[in-house]
């Protein structure tokens, strides 16, 4: 379905995506955002194009088109359209612009700088879902060692780490949780070898569940459970077919809702630039709980987990999103 | 004299059209595969780079990082070394930059903050090629080798300044500077408006006519091109042929550095992780292409840079991949036929003088 | 069997513009030994190469036995009985010498490599042959007389009858040469058939029969050797009577060369060299403790068979070597761990005995050759000074007669001669107090060689000190005043030219009468 | 960690390097720069990929993706033998061809561009010794050495990289020798590859990330030795096991620990080992 030229209705809203690098079909990210485009399409009947990008200047350049084109919103997807979007917003003040993971900077008193007034940040509060699966893994696990994999080693991926690590804490202070890092390039997120050998080293080393924001890296954690027969958890979307019984749930990053919903709103001429922060209580992020996993997963742990979860939206638990 | 000429010409264009040829009836093939006529990508790619004024901007902010970036690796050749870290270059230049512009005072006027900024750069740029440099003059370490492994130790080196020292919150990019940022293009060309294309463009013409000068009207670049083709007679000349190595690989390192510039100083005022994108490698062909001579290497880069704009524009029609595989048959191309185009050439003039 | 071993006719041969042979023809006869003759660049190794299979000839045919092989392969040729010793060393040095004796054609056993039977096999064709080298050592390690013999082993070995050898004796001492006619000759009475190149003409009448005389590409004569005369012979190489100052032992310009010197040895000391000892990469001494000095207006000559040290030592006076050990000085100033660049400023010019590789930038202009190692000081604020460089290449050109007569054309079109010529221009030029010249006349014809020797002796006139290395001992007889032969990275003597004759110096050039022998 | 697990996480991690530099060091020998090997590597995982996946079948997997790492290998010496291309640019364009036609492919056969469909590969078992190419790459050296120095075919590849005159003197084919050497080389880092891919039943876009390079720093760091260079595999491999195992003690920031290859592999090309004695002819073209 590469047909993005199909016959347009010409009252349809009409959006403009901008992709990250790793471009369509990467199973994650970029494709949490085309499905969320996707079913604006089919639902509300918008009229949607994507842009690939190549190397850095090519995001402005891609961005650039779509608003020259007179679209109704356009999107980036990916903290590092920030400040293209930025400079756009203001250039294109009657267009909509909307940014995924959009980096909203905070002044030297600390208070947060609000985006322009025409762009939605669209952020997540990753830290939130990564505390339940810590808690999750803490409580499967039945070990006092706890494992993570990152894919780079950045802040973005660290926001994983924090709120795993706190959850993993919560519910067993004296659990140890092993970090580790594919690496410091951005292959980082593209090494399965490298991933199938930390997660074997962290179930050698007693680990029983880890948790994975690693990218395609991820694949060899479900190798390694699989060859194991221990325990993985999925990240950014459902990951349980990747190693079938062997996923104990993954943590659910709702891209594609945040998509659809930003598109949904330009569709119902409500749309409104400001920060919209997706956590536990926007169901923006959460865990997988069905059929596939539940058998994994005792009833009082669920319940304890759902008990958390209640916390965490009523504020009784704070969830760092720093190391 | 004008007879000379001519041949010379010959000999510099005829290899190079011959490749793109080739390289041309290939990607015709790679097209159809895709089920779309060649002539329509063709024709959309060109629009898409050169058919609107900001397209061609882009197209010359985009040859600017890559004549930096050939020249240093150009030079290098010249010298007989082949530089494979363009791409550590570029960032540890654009880096030098970067922590150059975020130190200075706000408001330090342009021609002061600038110069001292593109300091910052060569000495980024010095270091990661001269390094390399020193060990092959010093201990025949072979250059290839040292400065792969050396792109992939500045690149984590950055990575972690980035990431621990200098962190702002999210991003994986340096403070926005104060002081150096070098005007765009489109602050004297309206019709250029929005495009990152900036006044380092001139920097970068500015750099090939020097690297001209220095390598075909110096004492210097005389030195430098005699170590290439043969460093036994430079040795023997008195020559010191390891000096020569090192001035090379710093020089060469340095004008791949100032290419970082065209990012920090003129486009987005910070240093940002993976802002090089592999312009560093595709360099190496933009070199080979221009047949290591500076001006070649500016026509490389335009159309290198032309191919990754015009690339934008086919996204609909084929992977965007497809450059990718297009820019590998050039090289490849290039490499295969300039021998076989030389020997041919020579060959039929032999048989018209004869 | 009456066909010919070797019937070749009408063979055209062309590298680009250069054509190497012309119409050349060759006829030998079964059983004999025959001379192939000819100038530098006459197109001997090109027609040997095309009777190997190496090169293919552009027309013409080549029969070996009788059979038309025309256009054949190396392989062809080995599996036919033909074996060709090259100008140049075939040898893979990381290799064994028996491993080197049986590439492309070892022994197996099932897919493997045989290396016992290798080895047992060319212990005996060694023992048989009485070509004694080391077979299990590796060819790097060998002396330039042992290479010689794995080379002839190698065609042996592939059992060739017939034997084409290019110049096998220019790096041999007297004593290696008579051990290989008596190779030769034994191999001719066992019914092989053997072609072979050399310069010196007294090699020719020595050991061939038969003698095929080539220039500038074509056969120009065919004698037998009993019934011919090196004048004879030399004048059928170069199409003219020649007074022979080409190098060939018997016919050189005699003692009566020496009687034109003014007396010598009266001069200020130019070149000192004291204990000097060079090392190469392998840490091996291969110039040990040489110590001697040299006057203005002298000319100091080293003979010996290449690969004793001579490239060394003038490689350590020039400064392209690490002197391990013993002091330079020039004109009273000590060079010893000096640059390349300050000895030239102190006065050294060196024409390098490999001018391809050392003494030019093949791709450079004859103008720009000319001023390489002079370039900073023919610049102007920092820039090259294009039109003095330009008259001075032209002023260069006319006074050593370099041709083509104009600055332009790259040093690679030039002849061998013109070459060597744009080299000697440059450092003689200039001004020096010490020439170091190795090999000089390498590989130029007979009218390039007069006007070097007419150099280097003008340079002696103007009470300049110079260094002669040559491999041609007739060479270093005629211009040297004083002699030294080197043997083993030292001098096994030296001693004033006017006592120095081949019959004299033959012995010391193999170790025979050296000093440390005694 | 058990001295065991250790030992066993190490060899499989230098299985791929293991491959890829023998048969790094065959072209080597025979005169022919392997910069090369991360295309023939990522072309040897891909082109498994797609044999396993369209066959079921892993041992069809392996077939096809020596074949694809010969594709490759034959391209390189076409362009090298046949046209007397730069070797060096000619590695340069190979790598980037195969990248590029990876994802290509990958786009046009599974509309995505970071990964294939899950394949078949080879019960591994814990350690991963139950895959047949973790032996296969162990053996790869002691193979290449009995090529090189048992075979006469091997005495040729040494002759072809040292003096190919010498060689084709003698009547051997220095064209055909050095075809025949990048081949292999093309199949043998092909299987390394092969083994990324088949382990993890998937083929990731980019996956070999920068292996290829590492395998060519060992031929070197080996000096154009097959043991030696083995060695250094496994020497390699150690230090990024030792990284795995010791990422997060110390407080060293990973991005350093990461380097330890890279900065090794410097450090031995300027000091521990001192001028590179590389084949004599090699990156030269035979004519
Ligand atoms: N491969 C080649 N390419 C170009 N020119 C060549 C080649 N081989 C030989 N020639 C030229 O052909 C001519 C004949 O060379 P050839 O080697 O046959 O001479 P020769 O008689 O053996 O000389 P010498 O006595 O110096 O060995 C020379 O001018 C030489 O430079
Ligand atoms: N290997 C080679 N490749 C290309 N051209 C060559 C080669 N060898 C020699 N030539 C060319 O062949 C020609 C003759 O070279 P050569 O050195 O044999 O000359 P020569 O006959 O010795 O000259 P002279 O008579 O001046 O001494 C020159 O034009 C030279 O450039
Ligand atoms: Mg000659
Ligand atoms: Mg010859």
């Amino acid at each position: 379905p590469r047909g993005t030229e199909a016959v347009a209705d010409p009252d349809a809203t009409r959006v403009g995506i901008v992709l990250d690098v790793g471009g369509r079909g990467d199973k994650s990210f970029n494709d949490g955002a085309y499905a969320g485009a996707d079913s604006a399409m089919k639902r509300l009947g918008a009229d949607i194009r994507f842009i690939e990008p190549g190397e850095g200047a090519d995001r402005e350049a891609g961005l650039r088109l779509l608003a020259a084109e007179g679209m109704d919103l356009i999107m980036g997807i990916g903290f590092i359209f920030t400040d293209d979007l930025i400079v756009l917003s203001r250039e294109y003040p009657n267009s909509n612009f909307a940014g995924v993971d959009f980096s909203v900077g905070t002044d030297e008193a600390g208070n947060v700088i609000p985006p322009p007034p025409n762009v939605a940040a669209l952020k997540f509060r990753e830290e939130e879902g990564s505390f339940l699966v810590g808690a999750l893994a803490a409580l499967v696990g039945n070990s006092k060692r706890v494992g993570f994999i990152g894919g780079m080693d950045i802040p973005l991926i660290h926001k994983f780490e924090a709120g795993y690590r706190a959850g993993v804490k919560h519910v067993c202070p004296d659990c140890t949780v092993v970090a580790q890092y594919a690496g410091v390039t951005p292959e980082a997120f593209a090494n399965p070898g490298r991933g199938k050998e930390l997660a074997l080293s962290q179930y050698q080393s007693g680990v029983n569940v880890i948790f994975h924001a690693s990218g395609a890296t991820g694949g060899g954690l479900f190798e390694a459970a699989r060859a194991t027969g221990k325990l993985a958890i999925g990240v950014d979307a459902d990951q349980a077919a990747e190693a079938p019984g062997r996923v104990l749930t993954s943590m659910i990053k709702g891209v594609n809702a945040a998509v659809y919903d930003a598109v949904a709103r330009v569709d119902g001429k409500t749309f409104k630039g400001g920060v919209y922060s997706f956590g536990l209580a926007e169901g923006g992020v959460g865990y997988v709980y069905d059929d596939n996993n539940r058998a994994l997963i005792p009833d009082a742990v669920h319940r304890r987990v759902e008990q958390i979860k209640a916390d965490i939206i009523a504020g009784r638990i704070k969830v760092p999103s720093t190391r | 004299m004008s007879e000379s000429f001519r041949l010379r010409a010959e000999e510099a264009l005829l290899p190079s059209i011959v490749a793109l040829l080739i390289a041309l009836i290939l990607g015709d093939v790679l097209i159809l595969m895709f089920g779309e006529s060649p002539a329509h990508v063709y024709s959309r790619m060109i629009e898409g780079a050169w058919g609107n004024p900001y397209g061609f901007a882009q197209v010359l902010y985009k040859t600017t990082t890559l004549t930096f970036a050939g020249l240093g690796i150009a030079l290098a050749l010249r010298a007989g070394l082949f530089n494979i870290g363009a791409e550590g270059q570029l960032a540890a230049g654009a880096f030098g930059a970067a922590i150059v512009g975020i130190s200075l005072p706000a408001g330090t006027p342009g021609l002061v903050a600038v110069p001292l900024c593109l300091l910052g750069a060569a000495a980024g740029g010095l270091l990661t090629g001269g390094l390399p440099g020193v060990l092959k003059a010093k201990f025949g370490a072979h250059e290839v080798i040292v400065t792969i492994m050396l792109n992939f130790v500045v690149l984590a080196l950055l990575n972690w300044l980035i990431v621990e020292r200098l962190r702002t919150a999210d991003t994986l990019h340096t403070p926005e500077i104060n002081a150096g940022a070098v005007p765009r293009l489109s602050e004297f060309i309206p019709a250029f408006h929005g495009s990152a294309a900036n006044v380092t463009f001139f920097f970068a013409i500015a750099a090939a006519i020097w690297c001209w000068w220095y390598l075909f009207r110096t004492p210097g670049g005389y030195a430098l091109r005699a170590t290439g083709l043969q460093p036994d007679a430079a040795e023997y000349s008195g020559i010191r042929v390891g000096r020569v190595w090192i001035k090379a690989m710093a020089l060469g390192g340095m004008l791949a550095a100032l290419g970082g510039t065209n990012f920090v100083l003129g486009y987005k005022h910070y240093y940002e992780d993976g802002f090089t994108g592999g312009s560093g490698f595709l360099a190496i062909a933009v070199a080979i292409v221009g047949r290591n001579h500076p001006f070649g290497v500016v026509i490389a880069a335009f159309f290198f840079a032309t191919l990754s704009q015009g690339g934008l524009a086919i996204h609909a029609l084929v992977p965007k991949q497809m450059v990718e595989v297009l820019q590998g048959i050039v090289i490849l191309a290039m490499a295969a036929a300039v021998p076989e185009v030389q020997r041919a050439l020579r060959s039929a003039r032999k048989v018209v003088a004869a | 069997m009456s066909a010919h071993p070797i019937r070749m006719a009408g063979i055209d041969k062309s590298f680009g513009p250069v054509r190497a042979n012309r119409a050349a023809s060759l006829d030998v006869a079964p059983g004999e030994i025959h001379a192939l003759v000819g100038e530098n660049g006459a197109g001997k190794s090109t027609l040997m190469k095309i009777l190997g299979g190496l090169v293919e000839p552009d027309a013409g045919t080549v029969e070996v036995n009788g059979r038309d092989v025309t256009g054949w392969s190396t392989s062809d040729a080995i599996a036919n009985g033909v074996g060709v010793v090259h100008q140049h060393f075939m040898l893979v040095p990381t290799l064994t010498v028996a491993e080197n004796v049986v590439l492309g054609n070892e022994p197996r056993r099932g897919m493997l490599f045989d290396r016992t039977r290798a080895l047992t096999d060319v212990n005996a064709l060694i023992q048989k042959t009485g070509l004694v080298v080391p077979a299990d050592r590796r060819v790097s390690e060998l002396s330039v007389g042992e290479a010689q013999r794995v080379e002839i082993l190698k065609t042996l070995y592939r059992g060739a009858k017939i034997l084409i050898l290019d110049e096998p004796t220019a790096v041999l001492s007297p004593p290696d040469v008579r051990e290989l006619w008596t190779v030769l000759r034994k191999l001719r009475d066992d019914g092989g058939t053997i072609v072979l190149i050399t310069h010196r003409l007294d090699e020719v009448i020595d050991i061939s029969d038969t003698i095929t005389v080539m220039r500038a590409g074509a056969t120009v004569g065919r004698m037998t050797t009993s019934e011919t005369t090196p004048a004879e012979i030399a004048k059928a190489m170069v199409g003219r009577d020649v007074a022979l100052s080409v190098p060939g032992r018997e016919t050189i310009s005699g003692p009566g060369a020496t009687a034109d010197r003014p007396s010598s040895a009266a001069g200020a000391l130019l070149l000192e060299v004291r204990d000097l000892s060079v090392s190469d990469s392998r840490r091996i001494r291969v110039v040990d403790g040489v110590t001697f000095s040299i006057r203005a207006g002298e000319v100091l000559g080293i003979a010996g068979v290449e690969g004793n040290g001579q490239t060394e030592i003038v490689e350590a006076i020039a400064g392209l070597r690490d002197i391990a050990a013993g002091s330079v000085v020039v004109s009273g100033h000590d060079v010893t761990r000096a640059t390349v660049k300050d000895r030239r400023a102190a006065g050294i010019a060196h024409v390098p005995e490999d001018r391809h590789r050392r003494g030019l930038i093949l791709e450079y202009s004859i103008a720009e050759n000319l001023v390489l190692g002079a370039q900073d000081e023919f610049s102007k604020r920092g820039s090259l000074d294009g039109a003095r460089i330009d008259a001075h290449a032209r002023e260069q050109i006319a006074k050593f007669d370099v041709r083509p007569s104009t600055p332009a054309p790259a040093a690679r079109t030039l002849s061998g001669g013109n070459q060597q010529k744009v080299v000697i221009a440059r450092e003689m030029g200039r001004s020096f107090t010490v020439l170091l010249a190795a090999q000089p006349t390498r590989g130029v014809d007979v009218g390039a060689i007069e006007f070097i020797h007419r150099q280097i002796r003008e340079a002696r006139d103007a009470g300049k000190a110079i260094l002669l290395v040559s491999a041609e001992l007739n060479e270093v007889l005629a211009l040297a005043d004083t002699v030294a032969v080197m043997y083993r990275g030292k001098f096994a003597v030296t001693m004033p030219a006017s006592d120095a004759t081949p019959e004299v110096l033959g012995p010391y050039m193999t170790g025979g009468n050296s000093r440390d022998a005694a | 960690m058990n001295p065991f697990d250790f030992i066993t996480q190490t060899l499989r991690i230098a299985v791929p390097y293991l491959f890829a530099a023998s048969g790094g060091l065959v072209a080597e020998r025979a005169g022919i720069v392997s910069l090369t090997l991360e295309g023939f590597m990522l072309s040897g995982a891909f082109s498994a990929t797609l044999g396993s996946y369209y066959s079921g079948s892993a041992v069809i997997g392996v077939l096809a993706g020596a074949a694809g790492g010969l594709l490759f290998g034959l391209l390189h010496g076409i362009a090298t033998v046949r046209f007397r291309a730069d070797q060096v640019v000619s590695g340069i364009a190979v790598n980037l061809l195969v990248i590029g036609l990876t994802q290509v492919i990958l786009m046009l056969l599974f509309d995505s561009s970071s990964n294939s469909p899950r394949v078949e590969g080879f019960q591994a078992g814990l350690s991963g010794f139950g895959d047949p190419l973790v032996w296969m790459g162990l053996a790869s050296v002691p193979v290449v050495a009995f090529l090189l120095y048992r075979t006469p075919f091997g005495l040729r590849i040494q002759a072809a990289g040292e003096h190919p005159e010498a060689a084709a003197s003698v009547g051997i084919n220095v064209r055909f020798v050095r075809y025949v050497a990048v081949a292999i080389s093309g199949v043998l880092a092909g299987l390394g590859g092969v083994y990324l891919a088949l382990d993890q039943h998937q083929f990731t876009n980019n996956m070999t990330a920068g292996r290829g390079f590492i395998a060519i720093a060992a031929v070197i760091f080996g000096r154009w030795n097959p043991w030696l260079a083995g060695g250094a595999c496994l020497l390699f491999a150690t230090a990024e096991t030792l990284q795995i195992q010791l990422q997060g003690v110390g407080g060293i920031p990973s991005q350093f620990i990461g380097m330890i290859p890279y900065v090794l592999t410097i450090v031995a090309l300027a000091g521990l080992m001192g001028r590179a004695v590389a084949p004599a002819a090699l990156g030269r073209a035979e004519d």
